[in-house]
């Protein structure tokens, strides 16, 4: 690693094109913001000297490949410190070498693997939902029944979720019926899928992916006659979700995590308005809010660490950067960074009872 | 014969440039990228055997590559066997494979080959996909090894994988070279032009066209273990279907059925789509017409129009020289 | 039981779908022995613009799902004149990439226009209907219905107006049609209309019961390369059959076999067949 | 008996191109066969040459039953043949051409490909020294490096004798030599079948041109409807009036 | 009405006609000779628009038509009756008859007419009516393919190699009915290498070798020719 000049280039590498660019794109979203703002601010300070941000975006059409060459890329032609990859796959990849060749990884990626495979410089971006996990079980086993059906979506994210699910569900002496997952991509008709967990009988249906085909399944569900609650996966949002159902009906007894828009953090109000007037009115989600606090925390820790390029430093000193992160910055608030590497977010759930979104307290 | 001149200079400069590359070059991400170009060369020399010199389009050779790359790396993480054992290893099963589905998928033939291949490398991409027990589904393959270091050389390094790399090329060529010349080589483009007449003069179509596409195959597989052990992480991607898509265009542009052909395709195709990088998600807007014009104008591809036009430069000169003594006849005779 | 009914409603819904697209490219593969690989780049194409059309221009569907078939065919005529008219005399390979090399140009500008997130198509069909146990939604019975329609509708087309027959004729005998005058051109033209319009409604009728991206296209156009070897290529019965044959072996496999496996059953389907029988089911006599 | 073929049937569909032909081919001898269009004469030779697997009756060679068996079994055992539409590796040069009709009698593979071993040189140079021979035996040693598309259609058909005389045959089949050529090429090519016979070739010929017949066959049999009519010296033939009406024509005798 | 002047036709390098000159009157018959591969076919392919003439001109009642489309040419009245009858195997002889009127499809009463006297001409065929082309036997096909001719009411009817596999006796019937068409009006364009059953109802003759035109004149003359009768009657 290293610095170039006076300003140091943050690389990025993720599907910009093909079926997961719009992921992509909403997770890169998140650093433009974050580093165009603090450009504004005037830069930040490392070792009395003042530094401006550059994003360098790179796609990798979601190939392991292409993200270890586009990392090479950063890494050799902009001296990039930071590199931030959205899918486990880039992470592994460039896991391999980031050690030797200087550089923190910026991992967007739920993957407990990541931090697990002892890498020293790897911050786990994406919230571990282990956490999760207890109170949507306890919250639908009492409301709906014990009986579940699992379908998530099948991309990793979703069958990391269901597998942490499951135990926890027959821990708490529910019962998993049925487990298939739903592949968005390739699947022509979801009532096939549905069909078959519903002879099951499930008092409960644990669906996940975008919010869009998350709504269609939950919505196919109901026409099918399922009457109980749904646990939905972190990645949909009710919000977007009602904009295919027309109303909150469709998931009453459902518990979910609260959409970054109906969240309470100091900054949420203030980064909900920029991102809005800057990209016409769309509603910003979780990765690029993550991702936009995860660049402060870092640009803080570079701060604090009195470095750009001693990537270690910069790692050792994270957990600063995390509280120099002023409130009205705070999207989320993440007190603190495992020592593994992976940030522990305040989470705030929702559950949605005769149509109306309410709070679920713990 | 210009042609033998040309060899002979270009040749050893390019051997030249390839062994001088890392030194010149002191960018990683180039010798990476190059490195990566080298593995899709071999792959596509594979496939130019079987669809360029014996006619047969198969679309299943992602998939082999994908089958080449999970064995290596199964055998080495999970069976934890000796990397380069597990390399052979990994190209026999490959073959063996290859062997059992071009049994059947040869007994098919144009459309109906590509189509069959086609699913065929689907089905090895959804078994990948699913079988989470064994490939890791769409988590992948963590942890592979690069190959054991050779004395005091550790291929964790970008320069000796690259020379690991591109000596595996010059074998893959050398050999490809020697078959294409050989009466072996000759029989296969008898099969392409015609295979009633080749059975006619008694070739045995089935043995030469599963010896061509076994052959193929084991390219395939080669380049997937090399992939394996220089990305050291393997997904489900590598078996699908864009992957033998990009072979192909790397195999169309360079010339199908030419042996630099895939040499000058990949490299110029690679390059160009790192150069594209700035248009992102809007590479193929530019990238798919440019392919589709390129296999209007030029269907030979580069090295197959270059050899199309000094083979008419030779038709012209012979034909000269008949008129000419034609001519002459014609005097003599008054 | 009820389930097995419900499964085999199912698996006629995608049949019909899978039918209508297959329908499409067995018409090319007849005329022009091409394996349009960007048919379901068309598919695809149909999704969007019909969605575009009710969205932002807030026709009705069906209208939308009218101009669909109309813009989409005609993109497909394009097709035909600017690379594939070209391509008739190349080499069989030179084809196939044209076509990948479009396939990959009109994703592209697919998410180009309209971004790559998925989106859903409302419809004006959203009624529920239970008989006996059975859950029917009125688009699905839409989607049936209409997919029966169209091939009477395509049948009689072909069968009975000199047009259509124009259009058999050159696929069983090219010089003969030439013979009785019959302008290539023109068939080539209308036949890819035809089939772009096919896929154009096929996207259309789905759409609203699943997702519209721009990979949609990817795995029913390989499906739809199954259907017609199945049904032997270039014949219209048989894409026909064979779409509602793939449509209720995946139904009843993901029943009673293993969804996760589902997609496999086509492939394997077809492996199967193909290594019984190499030139596939229904093939024709050799005739002099 | 050389080659005895028996009750020989082929039927397409409904079509019976080939009706329970009985025929005996003579060793050292020109065979001729003639016939209508659509006869059945092409068909005849691509059952014996095993193209198409008979739907009745049986082919023996010295004895040995050799019906349905795949045609490069049977061109290894020393059939050869032209096809009627000349059939060529159109792209390659006429000498490789010629030089893979060779490669049935070699036995390198693909091993000896790569390593280039001392069998493969052997056996290359043996097919060169073949491919040369056969080219100076049909008079083309001066187009060998001539991409064969481009030379004319006499010259093709020299071509596919050279081709098929590679593979060493003891029998030729000769699918309309002559069709497509005029007069004095035909004279040529006369010549050679001539020649070719005189090296102990058996020769078996279908041919439209009935001067060329007549100074070649030895023996000729008439097909008609897939049937033989007749079968008899020239003379006999000549005069058969069945031959006459079905093909010659007429009161064709001038 | 129909006049070619130096027509060369190739395929790629190979030159299948060589200045071809030939003339032919309203209401004759007139034959090409020549053997396999002399370049009768390649000559009606030109003329049928199915295959360019690389140099020379072909005119239709003095109006160039060597550059124009296929379906144009049959839509002026040349229509050919090819080798190998070119018929849509797998569909009924009515629908194979009803295509023969392709050019024509606007006029269905004239259709009507037409198909009629093609079944006059042919019973046979109207037996047959529904039966696909495939199953006819090859005479029935080589029938057929003519009445598909017909219904597209030529002035020039250009029949290739009619008695292709066809038994005498058929022979004779098709030579009759060629006669029959051309008293009815329409000019016709033979292709034989039956030369002498040909040369008996034509009026003039053209004789092809190699592609080129070696020979030329009435019936009468070739039949007397030398050449003609040892090349082209046999024997
Ligand atoms: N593969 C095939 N499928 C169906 N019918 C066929 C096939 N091959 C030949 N025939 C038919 O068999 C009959 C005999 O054909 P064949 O080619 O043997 O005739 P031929 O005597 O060689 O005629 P020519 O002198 O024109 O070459 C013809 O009616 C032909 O249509
Ligand atoms: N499509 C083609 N490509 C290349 N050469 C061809 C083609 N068609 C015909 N030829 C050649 O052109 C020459 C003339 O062929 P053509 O069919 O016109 O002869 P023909 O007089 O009709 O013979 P036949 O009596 O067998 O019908 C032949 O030498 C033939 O080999
Ligand atoms: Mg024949
Ligand atoms: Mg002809």
């Amino acid at each position: 690693g290293g610095s170039n000049g006076d300003t140091v280039t943050i690389g990025f590498t993720g599907p910009l094109s093909g079926a997961a660019a719009y992921y992509g794109e909403r997770t890169l979203q998140g650093l433009e913001m974050a580093a165009e703002e603090i450009n504004e601010a005037g830069g930040f300070e490392a070792d009395g000297k003042t530094y401006k941000l550059e994003i360098k975006a790179l796609d990798d059409k979601y190939l392991p490949n292409e993200a270890a060459a586009n990392a090479k890329r950063l890494v050799q032609e902009d001296k990039a410190p930071i590199i931030f990859t959205p899918h486990s796959g880039g992470v592994q990849a460039l896991q391999v070498f980031n050690e030797r060749d200087k550089f923190i990884i910026g991992a967007y990626t739920s993957e407990p693997g990541v931090v697990e495979s002892g890498n020293e410089l790897t911050v786990q971006v994406a919230p571990q939902y282990s956490g999760y996990i207890e109170p949507f079980t306890t919250y639908s086993i009492e409301t709906s029944g014990k009986k579940l059906a699992m379908l998530p979506p099948a991309t990793e994210y979703g069958k990391d979720w269901a597998e942490s699910l499951q135990p926890e569900w027959e821990k708490q002496g529910g019962e998993v019926v049925y487990h298939s997952a739903i592949d968005f991509a390739k699947d022509t008709d979801f009532f096939t899928i549905i069909t078959n967990a519903l002879k099951k009988k499930p008092d409960v249906m644990f669906i996940g992916g975008a919010s869009e085909a998350t709504a269609k399944v939950a919505k196919q569900a109901r026409e099918l006659g399922f009457k109980g609650g749904f646990i939905v996966m972190d990645q949909a949002k009710f919000d977007q979700m009602k904009t295919i159902t027309g109303s909150y009906d469709t998931f009453n007894n459902s518990i979910g995590v609260t959409p970054l828009i109906y969240s309470d953090f100091p900054g949420t109000d203030g980064f909900l308005e920029k991102y809005r007037d800057k990209y016409d009115g769309v509603d910003p989600s979780s990765e690029s809010g993550l991702d936009y606090i995860a660049l402060y925390a870092l640009v803080g820790a570079m701060e604090a660490a009195g470095t750009v390029d001693d990537v270690e430093k910069i790692r050792s000193h994270v957990q600063d950067g995390l509280d120099s992160i002023p409130d009205e910055k705070k999207v989320y608030s993440i007190p603190s960074i495992t020592k593994e590497g992976s940030f522990e977010i305040d989470r705030r759930l929702t559950i949605i009872e005769d149509g109306e979104v309410k709070e679920y307290k713990e | 014969m210009n042609g033998a001149n040309i060899k002979k200079i270009l040749l050893p400069a390019i051997l030249l440039l390839s062994l001088l590359f890392p030194l010149v070059i002191q960018n990683e991400y180039y010798l990476h990228i190059m490195t990566l170009a080298f593995i899709w060369i071999i792959a596509v020399y594979g496939l130019n055997l079987i669809a360029g010199y014996t006619g047969y389009l198969s679309l299943a050779h992602a998939g082999f590559f994908a089958i080449g790359a999970y064995a290596i790396s199964l055998l080495t993480v999970k069976a934890e066997m000796n990397y380069w054992l597990a390399f052979l290893l990994s190209i026999f099963i490959t073959s063996i494979i290859g062997f059992f589905i071009g049994l059947i998928a040869l007994r098919t033939k144009e459309h109906y080959f590509a189509i069959y291949t086609l699913c065929v490398g689907y089905i090895i991409y959804l078994v990948i996909y699913k079988w989470e027990e064994l490939t890791g589904g769409v988590r992948g393959f963590i942890g592979i090894p690069a190959p054991p270091p050779i004395g005091s050389i550790s291929f964790d390094e970008a320069i000796p994988m690259y020379y690991l790399v591109l000596f595996f090329l010059i074998i893959g060529i050398i050999a490809m070279y020697r078959i294409v010349h050989s009466l072996s080589g000759r029989t296969y483009k008898a099969i392409r032009n015609s295979e009633d007449l080749a059975a006619s003069i008694g070739i045995s179509t089935m043995k030469n066209k599963l010896a061509a596409f076994v052959l193929s195959t084991a390219y395939a597989g080669v380049a997937g273990a090399l992939y394996a052990s220089l990305i050291r992480f393997i997904g489900p991607d590598i078996g699908y279907t864009n992957i033998i898509f990009d072979m192909l265009i790397y195999l169309l542009v360079g010339g199908i059925g030419t042996l630099s052909g895939p040499v000058i395709g990949t490299i110029l195709v690679v390059w160009v789509s790192q150069n594209l990088q700035f248009l992102q998600d809007y590479r193929m807007l530019i990238f798919g017409p440019l392919l589709t014009f390129l296999i209007i104008f030029y269907p030979k591809g580069i090295a197959g129009s270059f050899i199309q036009w000094r083979q008419k430069q030779k038709e012209k000169a012979i034909q000269k020289e008949n008129a000419q003594v034609q001519g002459r006849e014609a005097e003599t005779k008054i | 039981m009820e389930t097995l009914l419900q499964q085999l409603f199912n698996g006629l819904t995608v049949g019909s779908v899978y039918s209508l697209v297959a329908l499409g490219l067995t018409l090319v593969f007849g005329i022009l022995h091409i394996p349009n690989f960007a048919h379901g780049a068309l598919y695809m194409l149909g999704g969007y613009v019909t969605l575009t059309m009710m969205t932002s221009l807030g026709l009705h569907y069906w209208v939308a799902i009218l101009l669909s078939m109309l813009a989409v065919g005609l993109i497909a005529v394009l097709m035909e004149r600017l690379i594939f008219h070209p391509l008739k005399d190349a080499p069989p390979l030179q084809d196939k990439i044209a076509a990948i090399g479009i396939l990959l140009f009109l994703e592209a500008l697919a998410q180009f226009i309209w971004g790559a997130e998925y989106k859903t198509m409302p419809t004006p069909y959203g009624q529920v209907i239970e008989i006996g146990g059975l859950t029917i939604t009125l688009q699905r019975l839409l989607i049936v219905a209409a997919a029966i329609v169209i091939m009477i509708g395509l049948h009689l087309f072909l069968r009975k107006t000199m047009t259509g027959s124009s259009i058999i004729a050159m696929a069983q005998n090219r010089d003969g049609a030439f013979l009785v005058g019959i302008n290539a051109n023109k068939v080539a033209m209308l036949t890819f209309l035809i089939s772009g319009a096919l896929a154009a409604i096929a996207a259309s009728l789905a759409a609203p019961i699943n997702l519209v991206s721009p990979g949609m296209g990817h795995l029913v156009i390989l499906k739809a390369f199954v259907i017609i070897i199945l049904g032997g290529m270039g014949s219209i019965p048989g894409a026909i059959m064979g779409g509602y044959i793939l449509g209720f072996t995946e139904s009843l496999g993901a029943a009673y076999i293993s969804n996760d496996y589902k997609d496999l059953i086509a492939f394997v389907l077809l492996v199967l067949i193909l290594s019984i029988k190499p030139q596939g089911l229904f093939v024709k006599e050799g005739h002099s | 008996m050389f080659l005895e073929i028996t009750g020989l049937t082929k039927r397409f569909g409904g079509l019976t191109a080939v009706n329970h032909v009985d025929f005996s081919v003579e060793e050292n001898k020109v065979n001729a066969i003639i016939g209508p269009n659509g006869a059945g004469k092409s068909t005849f030779f691509n059952l014996i040459s095993g193209f198409h697997p008979p739907t009745e009756g049986q082919i023996f060679y010295r004895g040995l039953d050799i019906t349905g068996m795949p045609s490069h079994k049977i061109a290894d055992l020393g059939f050869a043949r032209t096809f009627q539409t000349t059939h060529l590796f159109e792209q390659s040069t006429v000498f490789d051409n010629v030089m893979v009709g060779h490669r049935l009698r070699t036995k390198s593979t693909l091993v000896d490909a790569v390593f280039r071993t001392r069998r493969l040189k052997r056996e290359e140079e043996k097919c060169k020294e073949k491919a040369l021979e056969v080219l100076e035996f049909t008079g083309l040693s001066h187009l060998a490096d001539r991409i064969t598309a481009n030379i004319s259609q006499e010259e093709k058909k020299r071509t596919a004798f050279a081709l098929a005389l590679a593979t060493d045959p003891s029998v030729l089949f000769l699918d309309e030599p002559a069709a497509g050529i005029n007069p004095d090429e035909t004279e040529g090519l006369t010549d050679l079948i001539k020649r070719i016979s005189s090296t102990g070739i058996t020769i078996c010929l279908i041919e439209h041109k009935m001067q060329m017949i007549m100074k070649l066959a030895d023996k000729i049999m008439v097909l008609n409807h897939g049937e033989k009519i007749a079968e008899g010296t020239p003379e006999e033939i000549q005069n058969n009036e069945e031959v006459i009406r079905a093909y010659l024509g007429g009161e064709a005798i001038a | 009405m129909l006049k070619l002047k130096e027509v060369h036709v190739k395929y790629g390098h190979y030159t299948a006609v060589k200045d071809a000159t030939i003339e032919v009157e309203s209401g004759e018959i007139i034959v090409l000779l020549g053997a396999n591969g002399a370049g009768k076919s390649t000559l009606f392919r030109a003329i049928s628009g199915l295959q360019r003439v690389a140099s020379g001109s072909i005119s239709f009642f003095d109006e160039p038509i060597h550059s124009l489309s296929a379906d144009r040419i049959v839509q002026k009245g040349i229509v050919q009756c090819a080798e190998g009858r070119k018929l849509f195997p797998q569909m009924t002889v009515h629908e194979n008859l009803q295509l023969g009127a392709f050019v024509h499809k606007r006029k269905k009463e004239q259709i009507k007419e037409t198909m009629n006297h093609v079944y006059e001409l042919f019973p046979i065929l109207k037996d047959k009516d529904t039966h696909a082309a495939g199953s006819l036997s090859g005479g029935q096909q080589q029938m057929l393919a003519i009445g598909r001719a017909l219904m597209a009411k030529p002035k020039l009817m250009m029949l290739d190699e009619p008695s292709i596999g066809l038994a005498p006796l058929i022979v004779e019937q098709m030579f009759n009915i060629i006669e029959t068409i051309n008293k009815e009006g329409t000019t016709i364009l033979l292709a034989e290498q039956n030369a002498n059953a040909a040369l008996k109802i034509a009026d003039k003759g053209y004789v092809f070798e190699s592609g080129s035109i070696v020979l030329s004149g009435t019936s009468e003359e070739l039949m007397s020719n030398e050449k003609v009768k040892k090349a082209y009657i046999g024997a």
